[in-house]
């Protein structure tokens, strides 16, 4: 019996401005992060409600990253600010709870950081590979 | 291993048909996947639709019993299911089940009387069932008046049937009216229970009364008012429903069910419920 | 009658569910007891009774009723009802019965609800006479004789045996398997213990509350009483006393997409939230006052009306204790019931 | 026992309502048994001198239901809050939830309540509860009578009590205690010192008994969005029975979340919750983190300030420090 090689679910919340664009510039230097990383752009990082993050996991995602423009960089001068306090609240309260703390992470990623972006992805995506499967928060009726 | 049927579990319908009725009002004709009438109902009876990942919901059926071949279904836009079905095209499938309620008494109470069936805006759709099929077994009923009110010309439901089949039937007296003045529409101007009361009926006749709550208040204070008994009117009821079969417990008025011993309602047995609905 | 040991009764439950599934009240590390499924080491609860009753065993919480499959224009309905095994239900106090006969009459009642019916068909109810009721029930306001014969088979426990006696066939045939375990009996101890409970029955705080002024036909005496104002006043608008309640049945019905398809599944809800009678066009129950008032009225008369006079509250106390606000439907019945108009 | 009686406050209670300062009073009253009350509002003063209790067992806070009722009644309410009530109250009208002016706050010292469900686990078949100084005589169908000293049966949070200091208040009786050095944060420590598999574990087992009856929710007065989000069909999180474990975790991490830096710790839900799971640890949980992290806060301790998760400073920590935090210790 073969054994299937698990790739993790990641999906990545970039802000428009800053990540997103930092993405594309990967893309552009033909950098390599692995395709289960799905990228859903936002238009600031403290778009991301802490909602989004658990309905990720719900859906199937075994990791969850959110990245956004470097503080102080903000297009909306204060935004990520909000995002740091609410995104470190959310993951101390997942790590209470007793979910794996590498599933979730936040890293600032600028617009001119193509290579920091595939090098965090390659990074997030082989910790939570060595994690396995997500099944802590788990909803067993979106397993197919 | 099969299992009963379970009112619960629908089965599939398919949209053969979208008419454009009003602005917002479209009349959807459903038949199952190999082309049938879903199944057989009276008339006032209702059905659940539903469409998978956005709800269900309770609606009458608008076409007559007699009408052996499909159901047609004349649904307001107003929440999430009708949104969805007033942009679904020809060939979409939902799923349906029913029937639920009880109908009106067509062949019982209402035969050998005239009728008199007063409605206002969408609260047509109910009783268009009844009006086709007492015109199918037009002999068994005396007269038949209907009086049908609405905001503007456009948002009249089954206009080009009521022109074409009711008007020209015979012993078929239609009264329209529309709430404001408009071009290009030379029938009555004003609001129903008014306008029920400038024309003026016998009051031997059984009445059927469906429309907005406030339509009907006022149309049923004005024919008391004309000397109608309210054992003669009768109406139908909507409230929130899930199950339709009088076990989810929501749609109750005081101890009956509008799924199951509704909708249609005699208006003295309306009068006994609390005043909840 | 017949008997055993109490001392035998781990090795009893064990011999039952080993042949079938069994349900039993176990005690939690939370000083409470609930309907758990048999597991080597688990004890039959001495408690009063359970935080919940075996309502969830029949209707739970959640369950799935159907699943679609859709693409493009097309949907698929597929039946995921499963085969029901035989299961036990083991010590349901004889308020938690009646309880089921409510719900029966709504479930089983045409159209029959299959998947509850799948479950009832499915279930033998040992029922455990209570000797030890506590301030909270009121029973016998409901005409609930907790120290008689009910269900398939009933139990008595006394300080050293327990005691079976068959209500039904299937009891008859339930016990007939359990023979190695059951002794001939005479029903003395049991005669002498329902005289005791019937003693301290006498003695609880809401033994005198009567049901007589409610039932069928009295919507118009209780609906627009004056005091469903102040009885609703503090009402949270929570679903405590329905979720607790063995009897309240009302279910929502809910689509959930799961990626790759639909389930179409039903919950429980419950006439206390605001949303529970809300449509497109308003809601028929604005404020908590009405939706307080359909709970208590759907229990003590609306449902009486359409079931032959019986009442869809069986006094087990559950509402009395879980209440964060201390209203309930004994407070209910006192303050209504006192002046009927 | 308390330190000032039932005759304190129905006195100040009828004096308000007799000169006209106040139109309603907000109280309790007796429960079905004597170890419960019920938030009553009395407007009648024969009414207020029968059923008004004030004991061991006025546990519930009654400073959400005076967004209710100020938006119903005309007039002022005079309402009587325990200290940590107050910080409720405060928090309240930080976010604008009823006027200042509508309300004549009486302030009660509190020594603690007493927990019903603690006096059941003691005494089975309650008859009746006399309080006897710093006792109750508790009537039992099976016991006699029995003693029980009232500082065995304190609610939980009663024993972690962060302050016997009123927030707020328009008149005080008796006297005023003071900021309690509370130990409150232990337990949230201790559940940290687990390690994770132990963390998740104690979790499932609490979370799985919810039943999603909202009596967290709707008791608590953070709670105060109009319609809710677990509420709210087109929220895509609406439910109202937890489908499984993932649900039931939803529910209680948003609900956390969204009351975090606006709950006082004011412990209502884990009072009110009938399967007895201890939703404070999650609140005080977030506490524990705000206090550690962006310097310590107090919701409601004043008027008008500004939540942590409504406010930022330009070297908070990185969310990665925070979770951290907790390993070298």
């Amino acid at each position: 019996m073969q054994v299937k090689e698990f790739k993790p679910l990641i999906v990545a919340f970039c802000c428009n401005w800053c990540s997103y664009a930092g993405a594309d510039l990967a893309g552009n230097n033909r950098l390599n992060y692995p395709a289960e990383v799905k990228i859903i752009r936002v238009p600031c990082s403290c778009r991301v409600n802490p909602t989004f993050i658990l309905r990720a996991f719900q859906r199937g995602a075994d990791g969850v990253i959110l990245c956004g423009c470097h503080p102080g960089d903000c297009h909306y001068t204060s935004g990520n600010y909000y995002t740091r306090r609410r995104m470190a609240m959310l993951f101390s309260m997942l790590d209470y709870l007793g979910i794996e703390r590498e599933r979730t992470r936040v890293e600032w990623v600028s617009a001119a950081e193509g290579a920091k972006f595939a090098a965090t992805m390659n990074d997030f995506v082989q910790t939570v590979t060595a994690l396995g499967e997500n099944k802590r928060l788990e909803d067993l009726r979106c397993k197919a | 291993m099969s299992f009963q049927p379970d009112s619960l579990i629908p089965q599939v319908g398919v949209i053969t048909d979208v008419r454009i009725d009003t602005p917002d009002i479209k009349t959807f004709r459903v038949v199952t996947p190999d082309g049938k009438k879903a199944f057989d109902h009276r008339p006032g009876q209702c059905a659940m639709l539903s469409v998978p990942g956005v709800g269900e919901a309770m609606f009458s059926i608008t076409s007559s019993p007699t009408n052996t071949e499909y159901m047609e279904f004349s649904i307001k836009k107003c929440g999430c299911v009708t949104d969805w079905l007033h942009q679904a095209e020809v060939g979409q499938q939902i799923t349906i089940r029913g029937p639920y309620g009880n109908p009106f008494p067509v062949d019982d109470v209402f035969a050998g009387r005239d009728l008199l069936f007063i409605a206002g805006g969408v609260g047509l759709a109910p009783l268009r069932s009844v009006i086709n099929y007492c015109r199918h077994y037009r002999d068994r009923y005396g007269k038949i008046d209907i009086v049908y009110g609405s905001r503007s010309k456009a948002d009249l439901l089954d206009y080009d049937e009521i022109l074409t089949d009711w008007e020209t039937d015979s012993g078929v007296n239609v009264h329209l009216t529309i709430d404001r003045e408009e071009v290009g529409w030379s029938g009555h101007v004003g609001f129903v229970p008014s306008f029920v009361k400038e024309l003026g009926f016998a009051t031997d006749k059984t009445v059927v009364l469906c429309g907005p709550p406030v339509m009907i208040k006022f149309t049923l204070e004005e024919l008391i008012a004309m000397g109608f008994d309210k054992t003669s009117v009768y109406t139908t009821l909507e409230l929130r429903m899930k199950c339709g079969i009088g076990k989810c417990g929501r749609c109750n008025v005081g101890s009956k069910y509008v799924c199951k011993d509704g909708p249609v309602f005699r208006c003295d047995e309306l009068d006994e419920l609390p005043d909840e609905y | 009658m017949r008997k055993c040991a109490l001392s035998v009764m781990p090795d009893l439950l064990r011999a039952v569910a080993e042949a079938t599934p069994l349900y039993l009240p176990v005690d939690t590390d939370k000083g409470d007891a609930l309907f758990t499924r048999w597991f080597e080491g688990a004890d039959w609860s001495g408690a009063c009774n359970t935080a919940r009753g075996p309502k969830d065993l029949f209707f739970p919480q959640t369950e799935d009723l159907v699943a679609f499959k859709t693409a493009g224009k097309t949907v698929e309905v597929l039946d995921i009802r499963r085969e029901q095994e035989d299961f036990v239900v083991f010590g349901v106090r004889p308020c938690d019965v009646k309880a089921i006969e409510v719900l029966d009459r709504v479930f089983l009642s045409e159209p029959v609800d299959s998947f509850y019916a799948a479950r009832r068909n499915h279930a033998l109810i040992v029922t455990a006479a209570c000797s030890r009721p506590t301030e909270t029930c009121f029973c016998g306001t409901f005409g609930i004789d907790p120290t008689a014969l009910c269900g398939d088979v009933t139990v008595w426990k006394t300080e050293d045996h327990v005691y079976w006696q068959a209500a039904t066939e299937q009891g008859e045939r339930f016990l007939a398997a359990l023979d190695g375990f059951l002794e001939d009996a005479d029903d003395t101890a049991v005669t002498a213990q329902r005289a005791q409970t019937a003693a301290l029955l006498s003695r609880l705080p809401l033994h005198s509350l009567r049901a007589d002024a409610f039932g069928g036909g009295k919507t118009e005496a209780f609906f627009d009483h004056p005091a469903w104002d102040t009885l609703s006043q503090s009402c949270l608008g929570c679903g405590t006393c329905t979720f607790v309640c063995p009897t309240c049945q009302c279910y929502d019905i809910k689509d959930f997409d799961t990626g790759h398809g639909v389930v179409r599944y039903r919950c429980w809800d419950s006439c206390m939230y605001s949303d529970f009678t809300k449509m497109a066009h308003g809601n028929p129950r604005l404020t908590q006052k009405e939706r307080f008032r359909q709970r208590f009225m759907h229990k003590l008369v609306y449902y009486p009306e359409n079931n032959d006079g019986l009442f869809s509250c069986v006094g087990c106390g559950r509402c009395l204790a879980k209440c964060p606000i201390s209203m309930n439907i004994a407070t209910v019945m006192n303050t209504l019931g006192g002046d009927a108009r | 026992m308390q330190s000032v009686t039932r005759q304190d406050l129905l006195d100040t209670a009828l004096e308000k309502l007799a000169d006209g300062t106040v139109s309603h009073v907000l109280g309790w009253s007796r429960g079905t048994f004597d170890y419960e009350a019920t938030p009553t509002l009395f407007s009648d003063p024969d009414t207020l001198r029968t059923a008004f209790v004030w004991n061991d067992f006025c546990g519930a806070n009654l400073s959400k239901y005076l967004i209710k009722h100020t938006r119903r009644l005309e007039g002022r309410l005079l309402v009587f809050l325990k200290p940590c009530d107050t910080y409720s109250f405060n928090q309240l009208l930080t976010e604008h939830r009823f006027e200042r002016e509508r309300v004549f706050v009486v302030g009660v010292p509190c020594n603690g309540m007493a927990d019903p469900r603690k006096l059941k686990a003691q005494a089975d078949g309650i008859l009746s509860v006399t309080a006897e100084g710093d006792t109750l005589s508790v009537e039992t169908l099976y016991d006699g009578t029995r003693t029980l000293a009232v500082a065995d049966l304190l609610e939980e949070r009663c024993l972690t009590c962060k302050s016997r200091r009123h927030a707020a208040y328009d008149l005080l009786l008796g006297e005023e205690g003071e900021v309690q050095d509370s130990a409150r944060f232990d337990e949230v420590a201790a559940i940290e010192a687990m390690s994770p598999d132990e963390r998740f574990a104690f979790w499932q087992k609490e979370l799985s008994r919810c039943i999603r009856c909202n009596a967290c929710r709707d008791v608590c007065p953070a709670c105060t969005c109009e319609q809710c989000v677990f509420g709210n069909p087109s929220s895509g999180v609406e439910n109202k029975a937890a489908s499984n474990e993932f649900e039931e975790k939803l529910f209680h991490i948003i609900r956390a979340l969204h009351v975090a830096g606006r709950c006082t710790d004011c412990g209502e839900c884990s009072r009110v919750c009938p399967q007895g799971i201890p939703l404070h640890l999650l609140n005080r949980k977030f506490i524990k983190e705000i206090n550690e992290n962006y310097g310590v806060y107090q919701a409601g301790a004043e008027v008008g300030t500004r939540a942590p998760l409504v406010d930022f400073t330009l070297d908070d920590p990185e969310a990665e420090t925070v979770v951290r935090r907790g390993d070298d210790a």
